[in-house]
């Protein structure tokens, strides 16, 4: 069902866990859906220096967080935005159409997480 | 290593005695049963030899017996095919909101089509109440569609009393007895059901071949027309070899009965009761109800079960969840929910569903992966408790 | 003395290669497709390449092809999902007066439920008249189902020019392809059909399967309600291992189509040619239109076919007959009355249709045992000339 | 399908033919249900001296048919009108269900033989 890299990354979860006073945080998911994520960010020179996640949810629930944090990390803001879902889908080889939308929220969570970080200090 | 099949409830194996019996259909005796000449005679007796098996596991005649593709066919015809029979008579069907979607998604279209159908609720334990049914019946009440066994939590319904207020008020019965079938006795020679459905490939028979019971004199309007086949209540040329797979499952069954039942009651008891131990904030899922003896379902709290899954798949281990992203649909499964359980438990639960080759073995290694599998799910949950700031959704 | 099959438009046997495809999904690989786990990967990928192959052999995409379990099953969800699916744009649905009974109950079953319901005519070679056809057509057609080739005669209808005539007036187009399919080449992407119905015994794949085409974007509502199988539109777990036998049987029907062609029609003619030599007074059924170049449905006067059949019995030879004898109602073939035949020349039709393992030699046979059976059964019959005082009866 | 009974009258059918001028003749079926038989006897002081059939049918047809002349044959007429339809099925160890309507039309011929000679005779 699931592409390899899909596997590795819900094996292997890349930057797992909350960062303490982060200066961005990301709800997104509801649990109806059964997927919720959270991601947190630490920020420098809008640079993203360091990024975590907590998931509640499928395989691709998950290893579409690690990935998105993994392709964040030491990017840009401007670079961040940038990233949509499908972006995080494609870096994972495909998604199962079942999932393309009710697990791939990732990105989501990336972009909640930056516009939290604008809104504190803005 | 070896895998591990804990999901019998979705699926059996073939038994080797049921394909021995099948190999002639697929290879020289591959006649048609409507045929008078030679190439039709034995597929026809084979056939009807089948009918006489089922019949006898049923406790019914076997011109009681409509050979059917499915389960979901039988249920179909079993309902829609009273529903259109009937539908001078009324236009109101009662059934549960746990029913298998065979049931439901029927039932849903008969609504569109001007039928009138009361969902019963359950408990938290998924068991109906039988005041429910009673005053849910009208005088334009023509069926009342009930699950022999939940195909989710193993749970088993008051079929006998259902039966007895059905034929009080002279109304039609069906029981969808696909995941008690083989199982626990069924007899309809003692049961007042009027429609029964079995599916094949829930009994170590092959996919693609079920069964109804219709008891002499219940009217039906076919869901296939066709020819004059199934004493013209469902056309289309018989599956010979499902069928004589299903006749020989059903002598099985009720040859191996007893035995199996005290097997697989110790091995499912020793499942439920180490996952008990070894794991924190679980709930049984019907744990307070009768439930079948080879099904446990438990809803393990911060996590969601296909990522359980994948993880028990690592290790070769087949288990079934309730969550929604393992049925195609975006809802978590309408059983627990039914229950009143939270979306989240729903979708953390895990559906362990035994059968005849599992062994006390495959039981403990269960037991013993299980555990890390859950703890790294939630250490990763945004809903644990042991995470920092838990995540509170509003409802 | 060896058995001879001349029977294959009844059914036909499963091929080696067919049933070696399905074995492993009778024993080790008996996994649900649904199922997320090990056990689902391998049947779900199985049926998924089934579908391709069914799809390579019909020209159309893999989303266009529904697994069912019979020629039958695919006819009704074609003909009663259209008309359901399309019943606020109109009521009116044009068929035949010879199509099988898979339709034709099918539609009757529909009138009762408020549509209406034109049966075209056919001459007395058993063509329809596509002027018959243009004229029945209404503002509130909603599908024409007409199909491709007949099973009794062989006679084979213009669907080419069918499928023009309803795309011109946007009218559905159904069409039973399950006597054509793996005889003449069927290609839905050069004609104008949006429903087109196959079955997997009459190719040389098990019973208890077949599928149907679905033209993107036609809506059905389906006739098996239940799980979301088949892109929702047909519930119930799927026959895996006749899902296989079919598209193998479809793979083999793509590459084998031309010789088998070129052998069949040889030893069909060389079978009705050798009758036409030694019996008299018989009639070729369909012998002036275009037929499948498998079956010769021949008319014998003055005497019955199941007689005719019992004698061929008696020398372990298969055929079928149009006489209500065999059929298990009471009425001889409506395929042989819509010709304008009398009811005597219906009851004293044999159909022969043969298929890839017939030979010479078994023709020859046919042609040497046949001619003293119809001489025996003519000098017992009323109605023979050679009778001294044959009985005339009054119409 | 059918009983060996059945199988033995089909293949070697007693009595067939036409005796002419006949004392009675009794002609049934018709050729839409696709069963037709005419029996003629032969009468002597109320005795069946000789009776032939002849009928176009199925093998049930072609079977009752002879198995009725088979009964009769010697038999005086009081004794034959006895015989019904289902008295020459069981004769045959039984019919298949779907043709003991349709086909087993032989006592009816019979019964239709005796009373045109009843009424010549009269
Ligand atoms: C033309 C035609 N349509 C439909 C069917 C029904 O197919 P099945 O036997 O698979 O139900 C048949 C064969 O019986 C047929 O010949
Ligand atoms: C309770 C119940 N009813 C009906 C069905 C449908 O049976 P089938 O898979 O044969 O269509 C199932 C299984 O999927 C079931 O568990």
């Amino acid at each position: 069902m699931y592409s390899d890299k899909v596997m590795d990354h819900f094996n292997n979860p890349r930057n797992v866990g909350e960062i303490e006073e982060a200066d961005g945080t990301g709800s997104v998911g509801n649990p109806d859906c059964g997927d919720i994520m959270k991601l947190t960010l630490s920020i420098e020179d809008n640079k993203i220096k360091d990024v975590k996640f907590k998931t509640f949810g499928c395989g691709a629930a998950i290893a579409t967080s690690s990935m998105v944090t993994e392709l964040v990390m030491g990017k840009n803001i401007d670079e961040a935005e940038d990233i949509s879902n499908d972006t995080v889908a494609e870096a994972l080889d495909g998604l199962p159409p079942v999932k393309m939308h009710c697990s791939n929220l990732a990105a989501d969570a990336l972009h909640a997480a930056i516009k939290d970080y604008k809104e504190k200090n803005n | 290593m070896d895998k591990i099949y804990f999901d019998h409830n979705a699926t059996t194996p073939v038994l080797d005695e049921v394909f021995d019996a099948m190999l002639p259909y697929l290879k020289e005796e591959w006649g048609n049963p409507s045929s008078i000449h030679w190439a039709g005679r034995v597929p026809k007796k084979a056939v009807e030899d089948a009918r006489e098996k089922v019949a006898a596991f049923l406790g019914c005649s076997p011109v009681e017996i409509i050979f059917t593709s499915s389960g979901t066919e039988s249920d179909n015809l079993g309902i829609k095919g009273l529903a259109y029979a009937k539908k001078k008579k009324g236009n109101h069907i009662i059934t549960t909101k746990v029913e298998h979607p065979a049931v439901l998604k029927t039932c849903k279209y008969l609504e569109k089509e001007g039928f009138e159908v009361t969902y019963l609720n359950v408990d938290e334990e998924g068991m109906i109440d039988l005041g429910d049914l009673k005053e849910s019946i009208r005088p334009e009440t023509i069926l009342i569609t009930v699950m022999y066994a939940n195909n989710e939590t193993g749970v088993i319904f008051p079929v006998e009393e259902i039966g007895r207020i059905a034929k009080e008020h002279k109304i039609t019965f069906h029981t969808d007895a696909v995941q008690a079938a083989g199982k626990i006795p069924i007899d309809t020679s003692s049961l007042d059901v009027d429609l029964l459905t079995i599916s094949g490939h829930k009994l170590y028979a092959p996919k693609g071949v079920g069964a109804l019971f219709v008891r002499r004199g219940t009217r039906l309007v076919p869901v296939i027309h066709g020819g004059h086949h199934e004493r013209n209540r469902r056309g289309g040329t018989e599956n010979v070899a499902g069928i004589v797979g299903l006749g020989t499952a059903c002598e099985i069954a009720t040859r191996d009965m007893e035995k199996e039942r005290a097997h697989l009651e110790k091995i499912t008891k020793r499942l439920e009761n180490g996952i008990i131990e070894r794991v924190p904030d679980i709930h049984i899922n019907g744990g307070g109800s009768p439930r079948l003896m080879n099904t446990s379902n438990i809803s393990f709290e911060f996590i969601e079960g296909e990522s359980i899954l994948l993880g028990l798949d690592m290790h070769q281990i087949a288990a079934s969840s309730g969550s929604a992203c393992t049925s195609g649909s975006l809802e978590p499964t309408h059983v627990l929910l039914a229950m009143g359980k939270t979306a989240e438990l729903s979708h953390g639960s895990i559906r362990f569903s035994l059968g005849r080759t599992n062994t006390v073995d495959e039981v403990d290694l269960l037991i013993d992966v299980l555990p890390p599998i859950v703890e790294r799910m939630r250490s990763m949950s945004p809903l644990y408790a042991g995470s920092n700031e838990p995540v509170v959704f509003k409802r």
